[in-house]
C-alpha cells in the first residue's frame, strides 16, 4: 500500500475570539502510530474536527498526501481514507451489530448503490471477520442499543476496522475500559498500525507508555513538546503544564 | 461463523403484520363489490363508506410517505401536506382541461374561473396539461422538484430536527398564500371544482367510483411494497443510522445530503400521487389544502400509529380518520376534544404508537 | 304640516326679526334628509350660537320628533321643546336619524358657529371642520376668527382652512393667496384642493403645479416615515406574539403549537375584564392596563400547567411536544368557542388610544399602534431585565445551560422549567392584551400568529432576544416596504421565501451563538 | 377456535369503522320524522359566522315541532361539523344525503363550500338551501339561493353612494378578500361604474388575503387616492375575521362616513358586534335585511330568536333571515305538495311566496333566487343600522349578470 502522510501547517482556529487551535504544526508519516496527549481545552478534539472536515480553519493548511482536507466535506474525506472513532462511542443502537460493521464496510456509498447492494459471501465474511476481532460475534444480531459501553467501544473500533481507512483517528478509545480491555486495545493499535497511520488521542499516560511510541503534547492549541514518551514526560514545560496548576 | 452469515430471521411478529396487511387489502378491495349488491343486502355498503374509504386510502399514502420522511430519514416534515396538494393541483388542472366547452360559459379552452375573471388566454404553466401522461408526470415531477430545491439547501444547510420542521412548515404557508391569490392563475380561494371526466369516464358515477378506489388501493399496495423494499435494503439502514447519528454517517463517509434528499424527494413525490387520486375522488382542489395544520395532522396519523413501522402509518391514517369522520357527525361540538385529546394521550404514553401498544400487549402476553 | 304653520304664526309675535329665520329654519330639522341638510345649512350660515345645541343633539341622536312634528332635545334625563325650552313629555317621539349629507352639512355649520368658541380644543376641530367644508362665505369669518385668536396651533389650522376657502372665492388674487399657502403645507387633503382647483382655474395651471409638486417634495419624506412607522408597528406586533416563544422555545427548546392559544387566552381576559369592571365606575376606564397583569397571570397558570401536566414528561423530545401542544391548542380553541361562544367579542379602546397623532413633519400615527409600539418594547425591557436581574433569571439561564450542575447546586430544576414555561406563556397573554386593540378577539385569534412567531425567533436567532428584536422588526419594515409594490400577499410570500434563503445561509439565526456551544 | 393475532387486528381497526358505520342506518319507522341537514362549519376559522346559522335552523325545527311538525310528521335536526374544510364539506354533505337520508339541507357559507357539496348534491339529488349573498354565476336544480344574487346588492349600493344622498362619489376603491366572491362583483362593479362614466383611473381594487389584520398600509393608500380632487366612497367586500381590524384602522386613521364612506357588503349586525362602533358611525352596509327593519314579520322572527337563544346580546342578521325565509318556504312547499320527495318539493318550492322579515313579500323564482328588496344603512353608535335607503319594491335575482360579458354566449339549460 503506497501510504501518504497527514500534514497540518499553522493551523489556526478561532471561535468567538477564542483560539482552539494556535498555528499548530504537525506531520504524521505513512504507518506511524501518534500518540496525542494534553489537558482539557489543548485542542485535541478541534484537530480531530478539522482533519475530518467538521470544522474549517480561520488560516493554516490540513493536507493528506496531495489533497486540501480544508477545501471537502467530511464524507469525501472520510471516503479518502481517513477514519474517526469518538470519544464517546457514537454506534446506531437501532441497527445490529452485524447492520453497524456492515454500513462501515467500504463501498460505493450513494442511494442508488446502497439500495442495489446485496450481501455477498465475500462481504459476510469480512463482516464476521471484523466481528470476530473485535469479539462481537456473539452479539451479531443484537441491537447495539443494548450493548455494554466496552462493548460499543469495541463496535466502534469494528466499524473502523471494516471501514478500511488508511489512516485512523481515535479518541480516548480506552475511557471506561478495565485494565485487561485496556492492555488488548493497545496491542490491537500497535498492530493495526504499520498497514495504517493512526492517531490516538489519550489521556491515560499508561495507556499512551503502552504503545510506546511518538507522543505529541498539545497545550493551548499549539505543540508543546514531542518525542518518546520518556522525553516528554521529562520535559519541564509538560510538567509545568500538567503539574504546574 | 455461520451466525453472521445469515440475516436474522423474521420474527412472528412480522409476519402476523404481513397476515394482517393481506387481510386488510383484502377486505378494502370487497368494499366497492359489496357497494353493487343490492341496497337491502345485509352486505350492502354505502357510496358514502366507499368514498369516504377511497379518501382515507390516499391519506394512508399520504402517511406512508411521510413515515418514510420521517420515521425513516428523521426529516420531520411539516409541509408534507404541500406535495400532496400540489399533485392534487397537477392533477386538478388536468380534469379542468378536460372540462373543454362544457363549462358553464361554454368557452372552449378556458376554464370558468379564467372567464369570469377575465382571462383572454391560457396561462402558458396550463399549456400541456390535458394530456394524461403529462399531467401524470407533474404530479410526480413538480412535488419532487420542490422537495429537491427545498431539501437540498436545508440538507447542505444540515438543518435538522425542529429548524428543518418549521422551515418546511414556511414553505408551506408560503404555498398556501400565494395559492390562494387569484391572480396566480389556480382558481384561488375555490381552487378547482365540477369535474367531468378522467380518461373517458364520467366522474360521480359508481363505477367512477370504484376505478377510482381501486386505483388508491393499487397506489397504496404498490407504495408499501417499495417502501417495505427500500427500507429492507442498505439504503434503508443508512437512513436509519442518519436519523439516529447523523454526523456518525458522514464520519463514515455517506453524503447524508444526497441519501435524505433521495428519500425526500422519493416521499414527495408518493404524497404527490396520493393527492392526485385524491382529487378527482372528493370532487375539489383548493389552497386549503396547505394549510400548515393539514400537514401537522398527517404527522399526528403517524405518530398516532407508530412511526418508522410503515404499517404504523397505515394504521394511524385510517384510525385517526375514521374517529374524525365518527365524531364530526356523532359530536360536533365536541370532536376537537376528543381527538386532542387523543394526540396528546398518544405522545404521552405511546411514545412508540398503537403498534407499539400492541406490541407491548403481546411481549407482556409472552411473558 | 298645516299644524306647524300654525305653531310658527303663534311663535312668530313672540320672536324679533332675526328670529324668524332662525325660527324659520328650525322645523326644516325634523324633515327628510335633504330638508335637515338644507335647514343645517341655514342656521350655520345665520351664525347664531343658540342653534349649536340644537345641531349638536341633532348629530348626537338627541334630537327628537312627536308625531305632531314638534322637536324635543334631550339632555341627559331632561328632555325640553326646542321652540320654546319648556320641559316635554318624550312619550312617542322618536329620535331623528340622519345621514352622511346631513352629517356633512351638520359639521360645516357647527364647524362655522364654533369658530368663536372659548374652548380652543373646539375651535380646532371648528377650524378643521371648516377646512373641510370651504365655502367663499366662511372667508369673513375666519379672517375675525384669525384676528381674535391667540393659540398658535389654531391660527395654522385657521389660515390652512382660510387658504383652502379662498380657493373657492372667485377673486383671483384670494386664490394666489390660497394656492400659496396650501402649497406650503404638507397635506395630502390640501393636495386634494389644489388638484380640484387646476381643472377649473386653467389660468393658474402653472402656480397650482408648483404648490403641488412642493407639497409632494415633502409628501415623499412624510410617507417614508410613514412607512417605517408602520413596518415599525407590525414589528412590534410580531414582537409581542414571538416574545413569550422566545422564551419557551429559544430558552427551554419546547415548540409550543398551543402559543397562539394563549395569546387568545390573553385577549379574553382582556374582554372578561372590560365586562367585569364595566359597572365600577372608578375602575372601568382602567380595564385595559389592569388586564395586563391579569392576562399575564391567566396565560402563566395555564403554561405552568401544561408545563408541570404534560409537557415536562417530553423533555428532550422536541418533536413530540410539538405534536402534544397541537393537541392541547386545538382543546384550549375549542373550549373557549362552546364558552364563549364563536362569534367576536368587542373589546373597546380607551380614547388615548384612539385616533391619529401628528407629528412633525405632518407625519400621521395611529395612536393605538404607537401604544402598541412602545407597549412592545416595555414587555422586551421586563423580559431582559427579569432574565438578567433576577433570582429567577439566574437559576433560569443556569438551568439551560447545564442542567445536572445546576441541580447539583441545589437549584430545583422543576420548579425553574415550570416557572420559566409560565413566564413565556404569560408573555403571550400579555401579547394578547395588545392583539385585542388590533384584531378579532375571537376563537382563532391565536391561529394567525403562531408560524410569524416561529419565524421570527428562527430569523433572529434562537436563544436572543435582542434577535428577536431585530428579526421582529425586519420583518415587519420589509413587509410594509414591499406591500405597495407586491400587494399585501405576495409581500408576505417574498418574505417567508427570503426567510427560508436566510436561514440556508445562516442557520442559527442573525444573532446566532457562535462557537462549541452552538454545536449541540 | 383459531386466535388471531393482535396486530392482524389491528391492521383491521381501520377498515372495522368504516364497516359498523352502516350499521348506525336508521329503520323506517311509519311516522319516522323529517330530518332536516345541517351543514355549518361549528369550528375552524368559518365558525365565527356559521354558528348562528346553524341555531337558526335549530330554531325552526324546535318551532315547527311545536306547531305540530309537518305532514303530521316531526321535524329533527341532524348536525354535522364540516369544520371549515372543504373536501370534508363534500364528505359531510355525502354522509347527511346517504347515511342520515335528510329530507333537505340548510348549509354553506362560502362559495367554495357550496361549489364543493353542489357536484354530491348533484349526483344524490339532494335538496340545499344556501344563505348566504354570493358572486351568482351559478345554477343547480338541486340549490335554492336565499341570499341575494349581485344585482340585488351591489349595483344598488353603488348607485347609491353616487347619488346626492349618498355623497355623489366619483372615484370608488373596490377592496375585498382575494377570492371569487369579491373578484366577480367587483369585475361586475367595474363594468357597471364604466357604464357610468366612471373610468378605471377612477378605480381602486386592491385584494387581501383571508384574515388580514394589518391594514395600516392600504389605509393610507386609500386616504391619497381620495385626495385627488374628487369625492371618493370605499366598497368593501371584506369578509369575515378581517373587518374588525379594517375598521379600527379606518377609524383612528380618522376616516370618517362624511368624507370617504365606506360600503361593506359582508358586515352585518353579527360583524359589528365585535367592533366599537362609534368612531364608524354613518359607513354604510347594503343588505336585504336589517335587523332595524320595522315589520311585524320581523318582530315575530326576533321575538323567536330571542325565545329561542335567551342572550339579548345575540342579534339577528340578514344571512339568518334568508335560512329563516328559507326555511318556511320550504316547509310551505313541503305542505303543498304533501310530501317531502325532493323532486315534488322542488317544483313546489318555485313560486312560493312569504311575508319576510325584511318587510317585503319574497317569492322563489324559476332560476331558485329570491326576489328581494335592496336596503341601504348606516351604521349607528349601538351597533345596529339606521336603514337610509331602500328600494320600493323586490328586485328579482339576475344570478347570471349582464355586466360580465362572457355571459352573452353563455350555454344555456
Amino acid at each position: 500500500m503506497k501510504g501518504r502522510s497527514l500534514y497540518l501547517d499553522g493551523v489556526t482556529v478561532v471561535f468567538d475570539g477564542f483560539r482552539a487551535l494556535n498555528n499548530l504544526s504537525l506531520v504524521v508519516e505513512p504507518g506511524e502510530l501518534r500518540a496525542i496527549i494534553g489537558p482539557n481545552g489543548a485542542g485535541k478534539t478541534t484537530m480531530m474536527d478539522v482533519i475530518t472536515g467538521k470544522t474549517r480553519p480561520t488560516s493554516g493548511t490540513v493536507r493528506f498526501g496531495d489533497m486540501d482536507l480544508t477545501r471537502l466535506d467530511e464524507p469525501t474525506i472520510a471516503n479518502l481514507g481517513i477514519g474517526r472513532k469518538f470519544q464517546k462511542p457514537t454506534v446506531f443502537d437501532d441497527l445490529t451489530v452485524f447492520e453497524n460493521i456492515e454500513l462501515a464496510l467500504k463501498a460505493p456509498r450513494g442511494p442508488i448503490a446502497c439500495i442495489k447492494w446485496h450481501l455477498t459471501g465475500e462481504a459476510a465474511d469480512r463482516i464476521g471477520q471484523v466481528m470476530t476481532e473485535v469479539g462481537l460475534v456473539e452479539r451479531a444480531h443484537d441491537p447495539a442499543g443494548i450493548l455494554s459501553h466496552g462493548q460499543r467501544q469495541w463496535l466502534e473500533i469494528g466499524m473502523l476496522l471494516a471501514q478500511d481507512p488508511e489512516l485512523l483517528l481515535v479518541d480516548e478509545p480506552v475511557a471506561g475500559m478495565t485494565d485487561a480491555e485496556t492492555e488488548h486495545t493497545a496491542a490491537m493499535l500497535v498492530g493495526i498500525a504499520g498497514k495504517r497511520s493512526v492517531v490516538v488521542v489519550e489521556h491515560d499516560l499508561e495507556f499512551v507508555r503502552a504503545l510506546g511510541r511518538r507522543v505529541t503534547v498539545l497545550h493551548e492549541g499549539s505543540v508543546l513538546s514531542e518525542g518518546s514518551i520518556d522525553h516528554v514526560q521529562n520535559d519541564p514545560r509538560v510538567i509545568e503544564v500538567y503539574l504546574g496548576r | 461463523m455461520s451466525i453472521a452469515l445469515t440475516a436474522p430471521p423474521p420474527s412472528r411478529m412480522r409476519l402476523g403484520i404481513r397476515t394482517g396487511l393481506i387481510i386488510a387489502v383484502l377486505l378494502l378491495a370487497a368494499l366497492p363489490i359489496l357497494n353493487m349488491l343490492p341496497r337491502d343486502s345485509a352486505f350492502h355498503v354505502s357510496d358514502f363508506i366507499v368514498s369516504v374509504t377511497g379518501k382515507w386510502i390516499c391519506y394512508a399514502v399520504l402517511a406512508l410517505s411521510l413515515d418514510l420522511a420521517w420515521g425513516y430519514a428523521g426529516i420531520l416534515s411539516l409541509g408534507h401536506g404541500a406535495f400532496f396538494a400540489l399533485g392534487g393541483y397537477a392533477m386538478g388542472m388536468h380534469l379542468m382541461r378536460l372540462i373543454g366547452p362544457r363549462g358553464a360559459y361554454g368557452h372552449p379552452v378556458l376554464p370558468d374561473f379564467m372567464v369570469f375573471l377575465g382571462y383572454t388566454e391560457l396561462p402558458w404553466f396550463w399549456h400541456g396539461f390535458q394530456s394524461f401522461p403529462y399531467a401524470m408526470l407533474m404530479v410526480m415531477l413538480v412535488p419532487g422538484a420542490l422537495a429537491l430545491v427545498v431539501g437540498f439547501l436545508a440538507f447542505r444547510s444540515r438543518i435538522t430536527g425542529v429548524y428543518l420542521s418549521i422551515l418546511t412548515q414556511a414553505m408551506t404557508y408560503a404555498l398556501m398564500l400565494a395559492f390562494f391569490r387569484n391572480d396566480m392563475g389556480f382558481g384561488g380561494n375555490n381552487g378547482f371544482t365540477d369535474f367531468k371526466e378522467l380518461l373517458g369516464m364520467p366522474l360521480g358515477t359508481p363505477s367512477a367510483r370504484a376505478v377510482l378506489f381501486y386505483a388508491s388501493l393499487v397506489l397504496l399496495v404498490g407504495s408499501m411494497l417499495l417502501c417495505a423494499a427500500l427500507t429492507r435494503t442498505k439504503y434503508g439502514r443508512v437512513l436509519t443510522a442518519i436519523r439516529d447519528a447523523e454526523s456518525r454517517a458522514r464520519f463514515l463517509g455517506y453524503d447524508t445530503t444526497r441519501h435524505k434528499l433521495f428519500a425526500f424527494v422519493l416521499s414527495a413525490m408518493l404524497a404527490g400521487l396520493a393527492g392526485a387520486l385524491y382529487v378527482p375522488q372528493v370532487g375539489i382542489i383548493n389552497p386549503g389544502e396547505f394549510s400548515p395544520g393539514n400537514s401537522i395532522e398527517a404527522v399526528i396519523w403517524v405518530a398516532v400509529g407508530g412511526r418508522g413501522t410503515l404499517v404504523g402509518a397505515l394504521l394511524g391514517a385510517f384510525s385517526v380518520n375514521a374517529l374524525k369522520t365518527w365524531l364530526t357527525s356523532a359530536a360536533p361540538d365536541l370532536w376537537l376534544f376528543a381527538l386532542g385529546g387523543l394526540f396528546v394521550a398518544v405522545t404521552l404514553f405511546l411514545p412508540r404508537g398503537l403498534i407499539g401498544l400492541f406490541d407491548r400487549v403481546k411481549k407482556g402476553r409472552g411473558a | 304640516m298645516r299644524f306647524l304653520l300654525v305653531l310658527l304664526l303663534l311663535l312668530a309675535p313672540l320672536t324679533g326679526r332675526a328670529q324668524d329665520a332662525f325660527s324659520d329654519a328650525l322645523p326644516g330639522l325634523g324633515g327628510g334628509f335633504a330638508q335637515q341638510a338644507e335647514a343645517t345649512d341655514r342656521l350655520g350660515a345665520l351664525g347664531d350660537p343658540r342653534a349649536v345645541p340644537i345641531l349638536r343633539a341633532l348629530s348626537d341622536g338627541r334630537l327628537l320628533k312627536r308625531p305632531d312634528g314638534t322637536l324635543l332635545i334631550r339632555e341627559g334625563d331632561r328632555v325640553t321643546e326646542v321652540a320654546t325650552g319648556a320641559a316635554a313629555d318624550p312619550a312617542g317621539a322618536e329620535p331623528l336619524r340622519i345621514n352622511n349629507r346631513v352629517r356633512q352639512a351638520l359639521r360645516g355649520a357647527l364647524g362655522r358657529l364654533s369658530l368663536v368658541s372659548p374652548d380652543p380644543a373646539e375651535r380646532l376641530a371648528a377650524a378643521e371642520a371648516v377646512f373641510r367644508s370651504r365655502s367663499v362665505e366662511n372667508i369673513p369669518l375666519l379672517e375675525a376668527a384669525l384676528a381674535r385668536e391667540t393659540l398658535s396651533r389654531v391660527r395654522e389650522r385657521l389660515e390652512l382652512a382660510l387658504a383652502a376657502s379662498r380657493m373657492a372665492s372667485p377673486d383671483e388674487a384670494a386664490k394666489r393667496a390660497g394656492i400659496a399657502a396650501l402649497g406650503e403645507t404638507s397635506s395630502a387633503e390640501a393636495r386634494g384642493i389644489l388638484l380640484e382647483a387646476r381643472a377649473t382655474n386653467p389660468a393658474l395651471a402653472g402656480e397650482i403645479d408648483a404648490a403641488i409638486a412642493s407639497i409632494d417634495r415633502r409628501l415623499t419624506i412624510r410617507h417614508a416615515f410613514e412607512t417605517l412607522f408602520q413596518g415599525l408597528s407590525l414589528g412590534s406586533v410580531l414582537l409581542l406574539a414571538a416574545l413569550g416563544l422566545a422564551v419557551t422555545f429559544g430558552v427551554m427548546g419546547v415548540i409550543n403549537m398551543a402559543h397562539g392559544e394563549f395569546v387568545m387566552l390573553g385577549a379574553y381576559t382582556t374582554f372578561v375584564m372590560q365586562e367585569a369592571l364595566r359597572d365600577i365606575p372608578g375602575l372601568a376606564p382602567w380595564s385595559l392596563p389592569l388586564s395586563v397583569p391579569a392576562a399575564f397571570l391567566v396565560a402563566a397558570a395555564c403554561g405552568a400547567a401544561l408545563e408541570r401536566g404534560l409537557i415536562r414528561h417530553l423533555y428532550g423530545r422536541p418533536l413530540e411536544t410539538l405534536l402534544l401542544t397541537f393537541g392541547v391548542g386545538m382543546m384550549i380553541q375549542q373550549a373557549v368557542r362552546l364558552g364563549f361562544g364563536a362569534q367576536n367579542r368587542e373589546v373597546s379602546s380607551p380614547p388615548w388610544m384612539q385616533g391619529t397623532l401628528e407629528l412633525p413633519l405632518g407625519v400621521m400615527v395611529t395612536q393605538n399602534r404607537l401604544w402598541i409600539l412602545v407597549f412592545s418594547l416595555a414587555v422586551l425591557g421586563l423580559t431582559v431585565a427579569a432574565i438578567r436581574f433576577t433570582r429567577f433569571g439566574l437559576e433560569m439561564r443556569a438551568v439551560t445551560q447545564n442542567r445536572r450542575i445546576a441541580s447539583a447546586m441545589g437549584i430545583r430544576t422543576g420548579r425553574v422549567d415550570a416557572l420559566t414555561f409560565a413566564f413565556g406563556s404569560g408573555i403571550a397573554g400579555i401579547a394578547g392584551v395588545a392583539l385585542s386593540q388590533i384584531d378579532n378577539v375571537s376563537p382563532n385569534l391565536g391561529t394567525g400568529y403562531i408560524i410569524d412567531s416561529f419565524m421570527v425567533v428562527v430569523f433572529g436567532g434562537v436563544g436572543s432576544l435582542a434577535g428577536t428584536l431585530v428579526g421582529a422588526m425586519t420583518l415587519g419594515v420589509v413587509n410594509k416596504m414591499l406591500e405597495p409594490f407586491a400587494g399585501v400577499v405576495l409581500a408576505k410570500v417574498f418574505v417567508l421565501v427570503a426567510i427560508m434563503f436566510f436561514i440556508q445561509r445562516r442557520p442559527r439565526g442573525l444573532f446566532a451563538l457562535k462557537g462549541r456551544a452552538a454545536e449541540q | 377456535m383459531t386466535r388471531p393475532t393482535l396486530t392482524r387486528r389491528a391492521a383491521l381497526a381501520g377498515l372495522g369503522a368504516a364497516l359498523t358505520a352502516p350499521a348506525i342506518r336508521p329503520s323506517m319507522a311509519q311516522s319516522a320524522p323529517i330530518k332536516i341537514g345541517v351543514l355549518h362549519s361549528l369550528s375552524g376559522t368559518m365558525a365565527i359566522s356559521e354558528t348562528a346559522l346553524r341555531d337558526t335552523v335549530l330554531m325552526m325545527v324546535e318551532y315547527q315541532n311545536s306547531k305540530g311538525g309537518l305532514l303530521g310528521r316531526r321535524l329533527e335536526a341532524v348536525v354535522v361539523d364540516p369544520a371549515s374544510n372543504w373536501p370534508l364539506f363534500a364528505e359531510k354533505a355525502r354522509e347527511l344525503l346517504q347515511v342520515h337520508k335528510v329530507d333537505v339541507t340548510f348549509g354553506c357559507w362560502t362559495s367554495v363550500s357550496r361549489k364543493s357539496v353542489l357536484p354530491v348534491f348533484e349526483e344524490l339529488n339532494g335538496m340545499l338551501f344556501y344563505p348566504v349573498q354570493y358572486e351568482g354565476e351559478e345554477e343547480s336544480r338541486n340549490i335554492f339561493y336565499t341570499g341575494a344574487a349581485p344585482n340585488q346588492q351591489a349595483i344598488p349600493a353603488v348607485e347609491y353612494l353616487m347619488s346626492a344622498d349618498g355623497g355623489g362619489a366619483q372615484r370608488i376603491v373596490l377592496l375585498g378578500t382575494d377570492y371569487v366572491y369579491p373578484r366577480t362583483t367587483n369585475r361586475i362593479l367595474r363594468g357597471f361604474l364604466n357604464s357610468k362614466g366612471i373610468g378605471n383611473a377612477d378605480i381602486m381594487e386592491e385584494y387581501t388575503p383571508f384574515g388580514h389584520s394589518d391594514w395600516q398600509g392600504i389605509v393610507t393608500r386609500v386616504k391619497a387616492f381620495a385626495n385627488q380632487g374628487k369625492k371618493t366612497a370605499i366598497v368593501s367586500t371584506i369578509n369575515g375575521d378581517a373587518n374588525v381590524p379594517f375598521y379600527r384602522e379606518l377609524g383612528n386613521q380618522g376616516i370618517k362616513a362624511e368624507d370617504i364612506p365606506c360600503v361593506a357588503f359582508s358586515v352585518g349586525e353579527e360583524e359589528l358586534a365585535g367592533i366599537d362602533t362609534r368612531p364608524l358611525v354613518g359607513h354604510l352596509a347594503a343588505w336585504n335585511y336589517f335587523m332595524s327593519v320595522q315589520s311585524p314579520a320581523n318582530t315575530e322572527f326576533k321575538n323567536l330568536w330571542q325565545a329561542y337563544i335567551k342572550n339579548p346580546r345575540r342579534v339577528t342578521n340578514d344571512p339568518m333571515e334568508a335560512t329563516y325565509t328559507g326555511f318556511n318556504m320550504w316547509a310551505q312547499a313541503v305542505a303543498a305538495a304533501r310530501t317531502t320527495a325532493v323532486d315534488a318539493v322542488r317544483t313546489s318550492v318555485i313560486g312560493q311566496e312569504f311575508a319576510a322579515p325584511a318587510g317585503y313579500t319574497e317569492k322563489m323564482l324559476p332560476n331558485h333566487h329570491l326576489s328581494k328588496p335592496v336596503m341601504i344603512g348606516e351604521v349607528q353608535a349601538d351597533g345596529q343600522f339606521n336603514i337610509v335607503w331602500k328600494t320600493p319594491t323586490v328586485v328579482p335575482a339576475e344570478n347570471w349578470s349582464q355586466f360580465i360579458p362572457e355571459n352573452a354566449n353563455r350555454r344555456r339549460g
